[in-house]
C-alpha cells in the first residue's frame, strides 16, 4: 500500500495527498512542523494520549453524539435523512474534537501558549474552551471585520479567558487572521503550538486534524448500520470550509460505497471554481486572479469563508472519490428554515449547506428517491440566528 | 560534492565580498508608486551591492506590518507580477535584481515560465520564503536552467544537519535570517542573528547575509561583523511610506554604505 | 407506603406532597387536569410511549448527557465537583426532556395545538422545538418585557414555526405568561395541550415534569456510581426556579445518603423568602406581600424571576429532606466566571447560581473539604452572554 | 340529603326569584377609584338583586383584559382586602354584597379569620373562581359556620355527576360559567350558557345565575330564559374605566333590569 494514495489513509512522506499537501513554509517553521509531525504519531500511537483524548471527548465534549433521523423532512423529499447531530457536542460544533486533540498535544509537547486562528469564531471559542479546560495561555487571531461581526463571540472568549487579537491586515478576515497567526508562530515557535482549526495548512495539519475529526466518521457509520440494519447509507454530504467536518465524515465512509459529497458556498467554492496554488503551507485549490493573487470568499457563513480548501479534498476531487457542489446563499436561507419547521433543530448557516445541495438534488433528481443520506449537521445555529434575523426583516 | 555553477548575481556577490566590502541588499516593494523604479536607481546608487525587489502578494505571511502595508498599495495600485517584470525590463540598474516574493505567484505562472520570464527581464536572482528547501527541486532546477540564481533561507531553528543542506544549495547568496520573527524594524540586534551568520559563514563559501530586523547602520555594522552583509528592508520601506522618496532612500542606504564602509574601508571598487 | 410521603414518590391522590400541591384551577380546567392525570398515567405506563419517548431523548436530543469532572475548580476548592451535563442536550437545557415527554403525551391525547408560557425563552424554545418534531400547532406566551429582552429567542420560536403572544398584563412577565396561558387553556381546554415548563401548576403537573425530568437524575446516579466506584455523592445541588432541574436531580438521589440542595436567587427565593400560598393552581410557598398579592421575583437570570416554586420543593423543605439556600447577583456573575476560566463551560445564568453556592459554602466550611458534589448545569451560557456583556462593561 | 343552612344571601336571591323575578348581579371592583362604593349603591339602586364585590388580585386567572385592569387600577391605589372591608363595613347598601376574588387572598388571611372579617363587614356571599369544589371543603365550613354563603361554580366542561355535586354544595346561588373562558364582554350568546344554565337548573334549587360574557340586556334576557339570571361584570367595568361613574353604571344596569322586567313582570317587589 502506498500511503500517499490509500483511500484517506496517511498521506507519503513528504505529507502529500497525491499532488496535494506539502509543507510549505517559511524555513523557520520547517522543524517546528517536523517536530509536530513526530508528536502527533507518538501520541496517536500511544494507548495512553487516546484513551485520555477519548475520555474528554466523552465525558466533556459529549461523544458520541446521536444521529438523529429526520421524520417529516425525509418523508417530504422522499429520502431516508440522518444527521450526525455535531450540534450537541460541547461549544456547538465539531470544532470541539480537534482542539481537544490538539490541547492535549500541545501539553504532551510542553507548549503552554496555545495560538489560534479563527473566522466566525467557532473555532476560536472552541480552542479558547480547550485552553481553559487544560490550563494552557491562549490567544486568538480574528479578523477586524469579524471581531465586530462576531462580538458575543469575542466576549465569550474572553470570558474563556483567551486574548483576542483584531487582526487588520488584508481584507481584516479569516484569511487574514490566518497570516498572523502564522507570523505569531514564526516569531514564538519555541514556545507556542498553533492550532489550526481546519484540515489545513503544512502537514502534518491536514492529516493530523482529520485524524481528530474521523470520530465523527466512525462514529456516524456504526450509527447507521444499527438505523440501516448493518448497511451504510448510499450517499454521505457534508459542507466545506477548509473541509474539517467532511475530512472526518468522509474518513468514517471511505471504503464504503457511499457516493461522498462535500458542498461548498457558491462564494467561497475552492474545489469547484478555485485552480491549484501554494498558500497557508500547502499545495492546494484557492480561489486566485489571473496573476495568483488570493481571492476573498464570501458567503452567508463565516465558517465557510476561506479561498482555499484542504488539500485531501483537492486529492478526492482530482481522483474522482468525492465531489465538491456548491450552492446560492438563498438556497441556504431557505434550507436553514425549512430545517427549523419540519424537525425542531436550527443548523448552523454552514450545515445549512449541505442542506440545501440535499434538497435541490433531490429535486433535480440527482438523488434517487429513497436513497438513504447520512449528512453532518456541523454545528448549530445560535450564531447565526441574530444576522438571519436581519436577513430575513 | 555536485558543481555548481555560479550565476551572475553570487558572481557579483562573491566578487564584492572577495574585494574585501561588506554587503548591503536593500528591499524594495514593486509598484509602491509610480517612481518606484527611481528608489530602485537611488539605492544602487548609495552602493547596494544588489537590490531585492518585492513583487507584491496577497499573503505575504514573512512580512511585518511595514512591508505588508507597501505590498497592498502596490497591489492596489494594480501591481502584478508580469507589470513588474515588465518595467524592470526596461529599467537600467547597474546592480543585479533579485525578486523577492511567495511562491504561489511563481507556481501560479508555472516555474518554467517564471524562471524564463524574470531571466528575459533581467532579474538574476530569486528569493521565496515561503519555499523551503524540501518543497524548492522543481523550482530550483528550473531557476538554474534559466540563470537565475535560487536563493535559499536558514533559520534560528534550523538544526545543523538541514542548515548545511540549504547553504550548499542555495544559489546567490544564503539569506540568514537574523530572528524568529517576520520582517520589521528592531531596536537591537537579536544575538540569533550572530550566530546564525556564523553557523551559516562557517559551512559554506556562498555569501552569507543576514535579513529581517536590521535597522540602523549600527545594527548593519554589529551584525556584520559575523556575516558576509545585511539585507535591509522595513527600515526602508518606512521612510518610503513615509514619503521620503528616492532621495531619503538614497540617503539611508547611503548611510548605512557609510558605516559598513569605514568599519571595513576594504579595496574600494 | 402512603403515596404523599413516599420519599419522591408519586403524591396522593388529591396531587398533594403533605400539604403542598393541590389542583387550585377554574372548574373548566378540573376535568381537563384529571384527564391529564389519567392520560400520563396510562403512557408512564406504557412501554411503547416510554420507549418513544427514550427513543426521542436518546437520538434526537442527545442523551445521556455526560458528567464532567472539574479538574481545576475541584483542586482550587478542595472538593470533588462533578457536573450534569445538561446544557449538551439540544435546544441548550434540560427543558427538553419535560417538553418531548408532554409533547409526545398531547399527541396521544390527540390535541393538536400545543401552547406554554416562557420566561427567558428556554422552555418556549425547547415547546416550539418538540411542537415543530412532532407536528403541533405552537403557540407560546411570553411577557412583552421579556418579548424585548430576548428577541433572539422569539427569533427563534418563531423560526421554528411557534408563534409568540406578548403579555401585557401585570408586570409583563414570566408570571403573567402563565396567567395569559392559563386563561387560553381555560377558553381552549378542548382542543388544547398546555405544556408547562417546570413542576408548577396544578397536579398532575409538578408530579409529570418531575418524572420527565427524572431522567437527568437517574442517569447521573449511575454515572456518579462508575465516578465514584460505586458510592454516591455527598451533597447534590441544582438550582431552583420553579424546580423543574433540581426535582428531576434529587429524584434520582432522593433514597440515598446524599444532601440535597436547592438553590434560589435571592431576589426569588420563594422558599427561603415565601410563605404558603395558592397560586397558578398549587399550594405551595411564594412571595407575597402582607396582603397575599404575589410579588415579582427579581434576579439576574429569567429563567429563575419566578415568585413560586414547585410544591415538592415546598414538601422537601418543609421535611428538611432537601435544604434551600440563596445567592445574590454579584455571586452568580462570579461563578459563571469561575466556570468559565477553569473549565471552559459558559454555564447559564440559572445553575451558576447552585456554583455560587457550592463556592460561598465551600468557604465558609459548610461544605467539608474532600465531598463529592454532584451538580447539575441545567443549561448554556450562551442565551446569557450579550446581556453578561453589559453587566460585565 | 344534609340540612342545609340557607343564608342570608341565598334567601334573598330564592325570595327575589320565586317572586317571579329574574336575577341582575352586577360586578363591581372595589377600589377602582374613590367613589367605587357609590358604584355600588347605583347598582343596587337601579335594581341589582345582589352586588359582586371584586377585589383585586395581582394574578386574575379567570379574568380578561377589562376586569384585570380594573384590578389594577384598584392595586395600584393601595386596595387590600383589608381596606376593601373597612369601607364595606361603613358602606350603606341595600342589597347582598358577594366577594369575587382569588383563593390565595383567603388563604393568606387564614381561611377562619377572612370567614369572621367577611360576615363581620356585612358580606354574605363569597365566590373563589380559583378553588374548585375538591379544594374548596376547609374553606366551605369555615364560611358556613361564619354565615357567609360560598358560591361554587360550575363550568361547561362539567361532567354531570359532579355538576350535581357542586351545585348541591354551593350556597348563595351557583355560578354557572357560560362558556369557556375568561371574563369578558361577547358579541353574542353562547349556545354554551344555555345549555350549563338548563343543566343546573335541572338539578338544584339553588338560583341558577350565568356568568362571563353577559354584555347587553338582549343577551341578559336570552340567558335568562333557562337561568335564574345573570352575573354582568365586564361590560360594566369597562363603562367604568372608561369614565362613565355611577350614574352610568346606574343606567347600564337599570336597563338590563328593565329589559328583564318587562320579559318577566313577575311580582315588583
Ligand atoms: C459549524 C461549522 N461547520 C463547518 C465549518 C467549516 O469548517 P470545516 O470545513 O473545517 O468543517 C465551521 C467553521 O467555523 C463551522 O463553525
Ligand atoms: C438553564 C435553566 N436552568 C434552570 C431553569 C429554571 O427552571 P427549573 O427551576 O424548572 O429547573 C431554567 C428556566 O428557564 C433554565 O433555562
Amino acid at each position: 500500500m502506498t500511503a500517499a494514495t490509500s483511500m484517506m489513509g496517511e498521506p507519503n512522506e513528504a505529507g502529500r495527498f497525491g499532488e496535494f499537501g506539502g509543507r510549505y513554509v517559511p524555513e523557520s517553521l520547517v522543524p517546528a512542523c517536523l517536530e509536530l509531525e513526530r508528536a502527533f504519531h507518538e501520541a496517536w500511537d500511544d494507548p495512553l494520549f487516546r484513551s485520555e483524548l477519548n475520555e474528554l471527548l466523552h465525558s466533556y465534549a459529549g461523544r458520541p453524539t446521536p444521529v438523529t433521523e429526520c421524520r417529516q423532512l425525509s418523508s417530504e423529499l422522499g429520502i431516508r435523512l440522518m444527521l450526525k447531530r455535531e450540534d450537541l457536542a460541547h461549544t456547538g460544533s465539531h470544532k470541539i474534537n480537534n482542539v481537544l486533540g490538539q490541547a492535549l498535544l500541545a501539553k504532551r509537547m510542553g507548549k503552554h501558549r496555545f495560538i489560534a486562528e479563527t473566522g466566525a469564531g467557532q473555532h476560536g471559542v472552541a480552542s479558547a474552551t480547550a485552553a481553559a479546560l487544560l490550563g494552557l495561555e491562549c490567544v486568538v487571531y480574528m479578523g477586524e471585520v469579524d471581531v465586530k461581526r462576531q462580538a458575543l463571540n469575542v466576549f465569550r472568549m474572553q470570558l474563556l479567558g483567551a486574548t483576542v487579537i483584531p487582526v487588520t491586515s488584508g481584507a481584516r478576515t479569516l484569511k487574514d487572521a490566518i497570516n498572523d497567526a502564522l507570523r505569531d508562530w514564526v516569531a514564538s515557535v519555541e514556545s507556542t503550538y498553533y492550532c489550526i482549526g481546519s484540515v489545513v495548512g503544512p502537514h502534518p495539519y491536514p492529516f493530523m486534524v482529520r485524524q481528530f475529526q474521523r470520530v465523527v466518521g466512525e462514529e456516524a457509520r456504526e450509527q447507521c448500520r444499527v438505523i440501516l440494519n448493518g448497511e451504510d447509507p448510499d450517499l454521505v454530504v457534508a459542507c466545506v470550509g477548509g473541509g474539517s467536518n467532511a475530512a472526518g465524515t468522509f474518513a468514517g465512509f471511505a471504503d464504503t460505497k457511499a457516493r461522498l459529497v462535500g458542498v461548498e458556498p457558491e462564494g467561497g467554492a475552492a474545489n469547484g471554481h478555485g485552480v491549484a496554488g501554494i498558500v497557508h503551507g500547502m499545495r492546494s485549490n484557492f480561489l486566485q486572479d489571473e496573476s495568483g493573487q488570493i481571492e476573498e470568499a464570501t458567503s452567508i457563513s463565516a465558517g465557510l469563508d476561506y479561498p482555499g480548501v484542504g488539500p485531501e479534498h483537492a486529492y478526492l476531487a482530482a481522483i474522482g472519490r468525492a465531489t465538491y457542489e456548491s450552492v446560492s446563499d438563498a438556497e441556504v436561507l431557505d434550507a436553514f428554515q425549512r430545517l427549523a419547521r419540519t424537525e425542531g433543530i436550527l443548523p448552523a448557516l454552514e450545515p445549512a449547506h449541505a442542506l440545501a445541495w440535499i434538497i435541490r438534488a433531490t429535486e433535480e433528481g440527482k438523488i434517487a428517491q429513497g436513497e438513504r443520506i447520512l449528512m453532518t449537521l456541523s454545528g448549530r445555529g445560535d450564531k447565526d440566528v441574530a444576522e438571519i434575523m436581519e436577513l430575513l426583516s | 560534492m555536485s558543481v555548481r555553477v555560479v550565476g551572475p548575481l553570487e558572481e557579483r556577490l562573491r566578487a564584492n565580498r572577495d574585494a574585501g566590502r561588506k554587503l548591503l541588499v536593500p528591499y524594495v516593494t514593486a509598484g509602491l508608486d509610480e517612481g518606484w523604479l527611481d528608489i530602485v536607481r537611488a539605492v544602487a546608487a548609495a552602493g547596494a551591492d544588489a537590490v531585492e525587489i518585492g513583487i507584491p502578494f496577497s499573503d505575504p505571511v514573512m512580512d511585518g506590518p511595514v512591508i505588508q502595508e507597501a505590498s497592498v498599495r502596490a497591489l492596489a495600485r494594480g501591481t502584478t507580477p508580469a507589470s513588474v517584470l515588465a518595467e524592470l525590463a526596461r529599467a537600467d540598474v547597474e546592480v543585479p535584481l533579485a525578486v523577492m516574493t511567495y511562491v504561489n505567484l511563481f507556481a501560479h505562472a508555472g516555474y518554467h515560465r517564471m524562471a524564463q520570464s524574470l531571466a528575459a527581464a533581467g532579474v538574476s536572482g530569486a528569493i521565496l520564503p515561503d519555499l523551503p528547501i524540501d518543497e524548492a527541486a522543481e523550482w530550483m532546477s528550473e531557476a538554474e536552467a534559466a540563470g537565475v540564481d535560487a536563493v535559499q533561507l536558514v533559520a534560528p531553528t534550523t538544526p545543523e544537519g538541514r542548515l548545511l543542506r540549504i547553504c550548499e544549495a542555495s544559489h546567490g547568496f544564503v539569506y540568514a535570517v537574523g530572528l524568529l520573527g517576520v520582517t520589521g524594524e528592531r531596536a537591537d540586534v537579536a544575538n540569533s542573528a550572530l550566530v546564525i551568520a556564523r553557523r551559516c559563514r562557517s559551512v559554506t563559501e556562498t555569501p552569507v547575509l543576514v535579513g529581517v530586523g536590521v535597522t540602523t547602520p549600527k545594527q548593519a555594522v554589529t551584525i556584520s561583523e559575523e556575516s558576509d552583509g545585511v539585507v535591509v528592508g522595513s527600515a526602508l520601506i518606512r521612510r518610503l511610506l513615509n514619503g521620503e522618496g528616492p532621495e531619503g532612500a538614497g540617503a539611508f542606504i547611503g548611510s548605512l554604505r557609510e558605516a559598513l564602509d569605514d568599519r571595513w574601508p576594504g579595496t574600494q571598487e
